[in-house]
């Protein structure tokens, strides 16, 4: 019987080595794996990069893993605070400007599409964002047609920290809303995909042309009621 | 005679007015939201956020804040009937792909030929954070810019050349000022409208790049 | 109002210039616009490039557009028949032995690729698929860590003719299982997007989170009660 | 001792037994159809069809056919509960994305290098027809082969190089013929299990590249 639910987050995010890479969903608050992450801080990972579209919803979480100096590198597209008086990633602001933490900046949709080529097994990519601009420098460029574009490399990680709205055993997961984001792309360019759910469904339960998530780019799966 | 700068209402409403009926939008941070407040009711105009929603409302103020809900900005919204959800692969898709009509930005710096800078001062303290706008630039149909034709400081934000790191070079097709409308066209300027009072002249020495005229400017009143 | 849907097949089909290429979803029989492609018959566009998973499913709509000499090249990645006692390609067999037609063939998977390339604004990108094979032959290749790739380009069209369950007004659209197939990908990677469908729901009858093509990426809806 | 070549029944029902319950399983068009015959009904083995089944099964013959629920041979399926429906984009990023645990497919010609030709035999009249064998044999984690050990005419199928164009270079993980199942480990082929009765000799004579043979050979009976 294939059955990868999980009884507790500290199952979920064991075996975590040093040094991973760890892809977490989420945007503006929205799908956030925010138990997840502090089952890590638990856990006790460490020198970890960090791959989401901010750097912080808040201090739990993704705030507190950086606060504790557990972060090496962040690669997201979007890591200031949104609103600088009520600022959803002080704790990366702290650690960037002391010179504790190293980031990437890369273009919201380059990084979907980076992640993309990895989940879908695929090379390299031309596209078009960000060519003429700084975050170009040093990249191999080619125009075409008369449209410049950049070279970009597939972005896959070890693990991948999700939060979805129901699983099955197999897990097949779903979305709420906008709670879908960068979640179905990042189940597939990991190599161990963790998603917290809100509940478990039987087999069957999720129909499968609604399916958002295939269980086959899932590896594990917790309940976490009344998440974050 | 005396001019009067445009209001923020007034440029928001000049956009809508150039808006065609059952485009698709995007609407970015800052002055460009204005845009969504004055679309009215009546139009089906389809707005789309970066994190997958196409068909943005107003938020059902009448429930809970729903965090899966929310705009870019971390905005509560609503989903107009017609709406679909979709991952960022696929929003992206949209945008890059040519599939939106528009996008509206806000900017620190247009060039006369279009260049824009609008992510990043290059500010020695700035935390570089790009988001999707030089996704939106190369992709959108029309780019249009929204903002003060001066800085507070009085220097111009239209420029022969960007100071600011570029969001994307030559993208810019129309920028919306409190001054006036101006098109970039083959990689020069031409002004379709002015504030009312404002002389040619004026208009150029508040402005960084060299402006051409078209044959009928468009007087614009608050 | 924004009111994609026409009346008539015939006006589904207007305007289709000679020598446009027409990206044909289906897979297997499943997810035919067979009804569009007997309207473009009527129509009488020719020297037409059509993009299809197969070379055709029975003599109806593609069969008979090849037969009657108005496809110039097929793009496919299977263009025999599956079964040759009951040939879904004969039509496609008879013009390409008799030299009358062109052929590109196309591994599936990259087939799906090109076509999200140009949907999605990439350039071209490395897949390793068909590498040091003779698909490969006259293309670039670089070798990435050991594993070889093959460039390949964006593959997109005027036209899209694209078979779908349920639309509404503004073009959104679902698939019945296995008929969603290249479906979605394609519906993107064409200008316009010409979609039939078995019936029409009011605005908001699919809900936000099923819509399996989002409106933005069709122009044209068609009901086709009945449809083959 | 005389020795019978292996029936196909037996052949699909070795593969069947060397994959791991819970494995995700594309099954190619001819001889690998039996395997998904032969999988107990007791055991969650997940089939994956190209066009985007994930959790295929038999097909429900109480109702009529289905032309959305067909495998890749236009042949009508189920779908077992927890299937699940994707695109072919979604479809093919799990079969290149290596998220597939085990791909069975046919062959014409199989390298000791573990080329696999089962694409075209490069007659001239053949119309060149890929389908998504090349994706698979790139992606799948381990890449079975079924086959028989010779051609009608006695020619070696398992050979010293192909003759027939490449569907992928040394992808082939192990091969089950109706005489032997070999292994493809670091470019040489190791036999792992042979027909009762068949010497070394006989089974090296038949066969068109060098074998080694394993410290245990299983002897496989119908």
């Amino acid at each position: 019987m294939l059955d990868k639910t999980v009884a507790t987050l500290e199952e979920a995010v064991s075996g975590i080595a040093d040094g991973s890479t760890i892809l977490c969903g989420g945007f503006a608050g929205s799908g956030i794996p925010t138990e997840l992450m502090c089952a890590l801080l638990n856990q006790g990972a460490k020198d970890l990069t960090l791959v989401s579209n901010n750097a912080g919803n808040g201090r739990l979480g993704m705030g507190e893993l950086i606060a504790a100096g557990r972060v090496r590198k962040m690669i997201a597209s979007y890591s200031r605070s949104v609103d600088p008086k009520n600022p959803n990633a002080a704790e990366f602001a702290e650690a960037y400007v002391a010179g504790r933490i190293e980031l990437e900046c890369v273009p919201q949709g380059t990084l979907a599409e980076r992640l993309r080529a990895a989940g879908a097994g695929m090379g390299p990519f031309f596209t078009p964002t960000a060519y003429g601009t700084q975050l170009a420098e040093g990249k191999e460029t080619r125009v075409i047609d008369g449209v410049g574009y950049v070279l970009e490399q597939p972005l896959k990680a070890e693990y991948a920290f999700i939060k979805a709205h129901q699983a099955d055993r197999w897990g097949n997961l779903n979305y709420r809303f906008a709670g879908r984001n960068f979640s179905p792309v990042m189940c597939m360019a990991a190599t161990t995909t963790i998603a917290q759910v809100d509940e478990i469904v039987p087999l069957g339960g999720i129909a499968p042309e609604y399916v958002m998530t295939p269980g086959i780019f899932v590896q594990r799966v917790v309940v976490v009621k009344g998440a974050q | 005679m005396a001019w009067q700068k445009l209001s923020r209402q007034r440029m928001a409403q000049l956009v809508v007015d150039d808006i065609p009926e059952g485009a698709y939008v995007n609407l970015g941070i800052g002055m460009p939201v204005m845009v969504g407040e004055c679309l009215p009711k009546d139009r089906e105009i389809i707005l789309h956020s970066e994190n997958g929603i196409l068909g943005m409302g107003p938020a059902d103020t009448s429930r809970p804040f729903d965090t899966d809900l929310v705009n870019a900005s971390r905005k509560p919204v609503g989903l107009v009937p017609g709406a679909s959800i979709s991952d960022h692969v696929v929003s992206f898709a949209m945008m890059r792909g040519g599939k939106l009509d528009l996008t509206v930005l806000g900017a620190f710096q247009v060039s006369g030929k279009g260049d824009l800078a609008n992510w990043d001062t290059g500010a020695a303290t700035n935390i570089p954070s790009v988001g999707g706008a030089m996704d939106l630039v190369v992709g959108a149909k029309q780019v249009y810019v929204m903002m003060e034709h001066n800085t507070r400081e009085g220097e111009a934000k239209v420029v022969d050349r960007c100071s600011y790191p570029l969001t994307g070079a030559g993208v810019v097709d129309r920028i919306y000022t409190d001054l006036a409308i101006i098109d970039v066209i083959d990689g020069s300027l031409t002004v379709r409208g002015m504030v009312e009072g404002l002389t040619r002249e004026e208009l150029q020495s508040l402005t960084g790049a060299p402006l051409k005229f078209a044959a009928q400017v468009a007087v614009l009143k608050n």
